[in-house]
């Protein structure tokens, strides 16, 4: 018998699987943090969350607003300064996976978070990079989780700020000491990974109940589907619930004061 | 030895208008206080460098102050835009400002290399991004022990830096714990430095390796109990996250922000 | 996650003839007892580095077991000379030995840039002294921004580390207080990396900002009370300046020191 | 009326009052340490003194045999890193006075304490570098006090392990972002100072009833005296109790266990 649950909830629950209990994962905010700490409270108990603010092996209670709230810093095992961070643990090396989200990705599973429209004369200036760049080569791998539409899967992204497989999709070949980039996309409708061999994103899974269709329409590039392509398992009803109360725990902490 | 001055004064004496001045504060310890002194003396033309504008410098460029952003990530941290930033950048609101951006990673390699009195910082960073095309301070060299290609960026040394920390002593020593994010570094690297606490205390209470910056390293120490918020200080009062909700609101529109800062900046006097 | 192993387990498993190994640990700390092992072993052919090679590299030299040694700084700090390193160096005894030297701020640096993954390190160094020409490692480049001339050294990343520490929890995390050196680099810039500490409890009871180094960063921690002396552990036993000084004596003469090595290395087991 | 004091005595209290309470010292240890904390004992009780073990603003109450003893730690403002003490403190332009100690200096003040002989086949291997090379640069002015011997005192030294002013002089020229240099060399003879324009050392000051045959005999150089020749004031009753003091208490310290 199904459990009733929302898109939303089946990519947090879908991205969380993807971590496992012996990981070091460099988490970004919003959805990746969801995932991670969904993780942590499932299936993945001794995962080890880092936040770019220097938080290092983080537990925390309610998912945080911003990557440096006192949540993260109290329930760490230490917390190193952001230099530290960035030298010693993400780029010396100590990370398995970078998890990201995004605003537009593409093909490649380049990632843009800089603007829509030209440089100098943007239609929308987003945030910009913060982390990414660096966590995208220097993690062993990447992991993004996203919203899927035609807004935010475009064929080619308008700028590069953090290099999936690069606009020809072979960024990486020759390039020392970096990580493998993306190896997984999760977003409310499928499971995405790179082909080998081309690096293009196909998807690998549908998700309970979505359809080629669904999935074509909302992707701007002729997206392709893995010969075997499987369903994604439906949510447990004790994830769910982790997930709801962590939610619902979070929700009330920040309106709070 | 840092001189103990009053908000006011610290500002007024070591900010001056053109000034390129480092505010920093991961996320914790954001020196609002200080922002809000700044709008209020109107000072102007200044480079305002930061990891994380946040709304400390959506503020402060909503205000007119700024002539130029460096910074790695402009968002409203798990809210979404800095509306005020945005209608600079986009509509010249209140005027146009230049951006020059990075990655947090270089950014943080850059104030290091500052604290470390070197003139360029070295890291394996922007590889494939097109970062580089747009800000030509990014560079690469070659390692000449591997051949390797690696990014350099030139050091941040501002004239001046602000940053909050939980207290000082009476001497001058300061105590900064939690996210202790860049607050060192900045402090090494500036020409002049500017740091609000909590409280001024006879004894720090500090752990054999907390994280003390010395009397002799401070320029001026100014005392603004609660001179964080709606950041946070730990140990003191809370991250104000339902503030940097309601801010997306405040900000997206130029009036009630014009409203917000009468209400709440100019006629607010220092602490 | 760390293994947790006896000393005698630790060593057999990690540390190989011909390896180049960094026991660290700058005054404080020295992990002699390790050291001890080694020499029981008998490994030999290892690369040692260390700043300063204090008694313990001066006994595992005489003792055989390497056959060089880079270093910023070869004395007995406040005596006066390492005399089996000298014997080594000036007459070859027990076996001669190569020597690649640094200044402190460089080897520093190089283990900075090893933690932080980079195949080199930049600093202001070297300036007018003749170290440059003795070891062809140091070079240097032009900054790309300033065209200042600065010294670069290839980073440090040893196969082994082994450092000494205070206590370790039982899941295998790692308090390091006082005087922290460069112990959290040069188990972050190995390949494998052994901790010993004083003991093992179940809460570090560690500052919020604390030198920690994560189960996750270290291979295989190894209990051993007093592993330090007679170097020391702040807050469990102070350093045996008195032993220091009679080292002095007990090295200077070849026949000496192996009676001493004889009774107080081999005679004992590891603890 | 003269108080009795050793030639050792009148170097150390000669080298603490070349210190200021508004000073920041890069303490060596031996020698300097001796007259960085007699300073602090005595007319500069502010002075900040800083080891390279990374112990900042250390007030120890017996001198440290080590670099490193846990006195310096346990009354230091706080102990950082050695990288961050090296990068931060020293490269980053903290520290106005480098006090160092050496085993051979020459007419132009650079050091040695590599070795005596040849290089690859030493007469005497010393200890090396440590600190130095890096303090004699980065500080803003260095001090360096040394028993006064012809072994030390040499025309030119075997090896320029630390540079005072190179082999001609003029080491310093033309180098950007550096300091001084020696400014001033305390022996248990007499003051030298680098004579402005040529770089040489030359005395300025001798100890009360030292000749200038004495130092002719102890320098290996033919060393000049400056024309205003002074004499160094005597130790007080309090400088040589204060010291004498702090000598005891060491001893019986370090013989202590």
């Amino acid at each position: 018998m199904s459990l009733e649950y929302t898109a939303s909830e089946m990519m947090s629950i879908t991205a969380a699987r993807a971590l496992t209990n012996d990981m070091t994962c460099f988490v970004g905010i919003g959805l990746p943090s969801e995932a991670a700490n969904l993780a942590r409270l499932t299936h993945a108990p001794d995962i080890t969350l880092i936040y770019e603010s220097g938080t290092l092996q983080t537990r925390p209670d309610v998912l945080p607003l911003s990557i440096g709230d006192g949540e993260l810093c109290e329930s760490a095992l230490t917390t190193v300064s952001v230099p530290e961070m960035f030298r010693y643990w993400l780029q010396g090396g100590h990370i398995s996976v970078g998890f990201l989200g995004t605003a537009q990705i593409d093909r490649y599973a380049n990632l843009n978070t800089t603007l829509i429209g030209d440089y100098r004369a943007p239609k929308v200036r987003l945030p910009g990079g913060g982390g990414a760049p660096e966590i995208a080569t220097n993690a062993r791998e990447v992991f993004i989780t996203v919203k899927h539409s035609k807004r935010t899967f475009v064929k080619d992204v308008d700028f590069v700020t953090t290099v999936g497989f690069g606009r020809d999709g072979k960024a990486r070949e020759q390039v020392p000491n970096i990580g493998r980039g993306p190896t997984v996309v999760i977003t409310d409708l499928c499971i995405l990974k790179p082909e080998p061999g081309t690096n293009e994103l196909v998807v690998t899974a549908l998700h309970p109940n979505v359809t080629r269709e669904q999935v074509i329409e909302a992707t701007g590039w002729e997206i392709r589907f893995a010969e075997a392509l499987a369903t994604t398992p439906e949510p447990t009803s004790n994830e769910l619930e982790v997930l709801r109360d962590l939610k619902a725990r979070t929700h009330a902490h920040h309106a709070g004061q | 030895m840092a001189d103990f001055l009053s908000l006011q004064e610290a500002v007024s004496t070591h900010i001056n208008h053109g000034d390129t001045v480092a505010m920093e504060g991961f996320t914790h310890l954001i020196p609002f206080a200080a922002g809000h002194e700044i709008i209020r003396q109107e000072i102007r033309d200044l480079t305002l460098i930061r990891m994380t504008p946040d709304l400390i410098y959506d503020q402060m460029i909503g205000a007119g102050c700024a002539k130029k952003l460096i910074f790695s990530w402009g968002g409203n941290p798990g809210v979404g835009s800095l509306h005020r930033l945005r209608d600079a950048v986009e509509k010249g609101w209140p005027n146009s400002i230049e951006i020059l951006e990075h990655s947090h990673a270089a950014m943080a390699c850059a104030y290091e290399a500052g604290a470390a009195g070197l003139p360029l910082a070295v890291l394996r960073g922007y590889i494939g991004s097109d970062l580089p095309k747009v800000n030509e301070q990014i560079k690469f060299i070659e390692c000449p022990f591997t051949g390797e290609r690696l990014a350099a960026v030139p050091s941040v040394r501002p004239d001046v830096t602000v940053i909050h920390a939980q207290r000082a002593d009476r001497k001058g020593n300061v105590l900064i714990e939690g996210i202790v994010g860049i607050q060192k570094e900045v402090v090494l690297a500036a020409k002049r430095s500017i740091v609000t606490v909590e409280e001024i205390v006879d004894d720090l209470n500090a752990g054999v390796n907390a994280c003390v910056l010395p009397s002799w390293a401070i320029t001026a120490i100014a005392e603004a109990p609660k001179g964080a918020s709606p950041s946070y200080a730990l140990g003191y009062y809370e991250r104000d996250n339902a503030f940097y909700q309601q801010w997306d609101g405040i900000a997206r529109d130029r009036e009630t922000f014009q409203t917000w800062l009468q209400e709440n900046v100019f006629n607010k006097g220092a602490a």
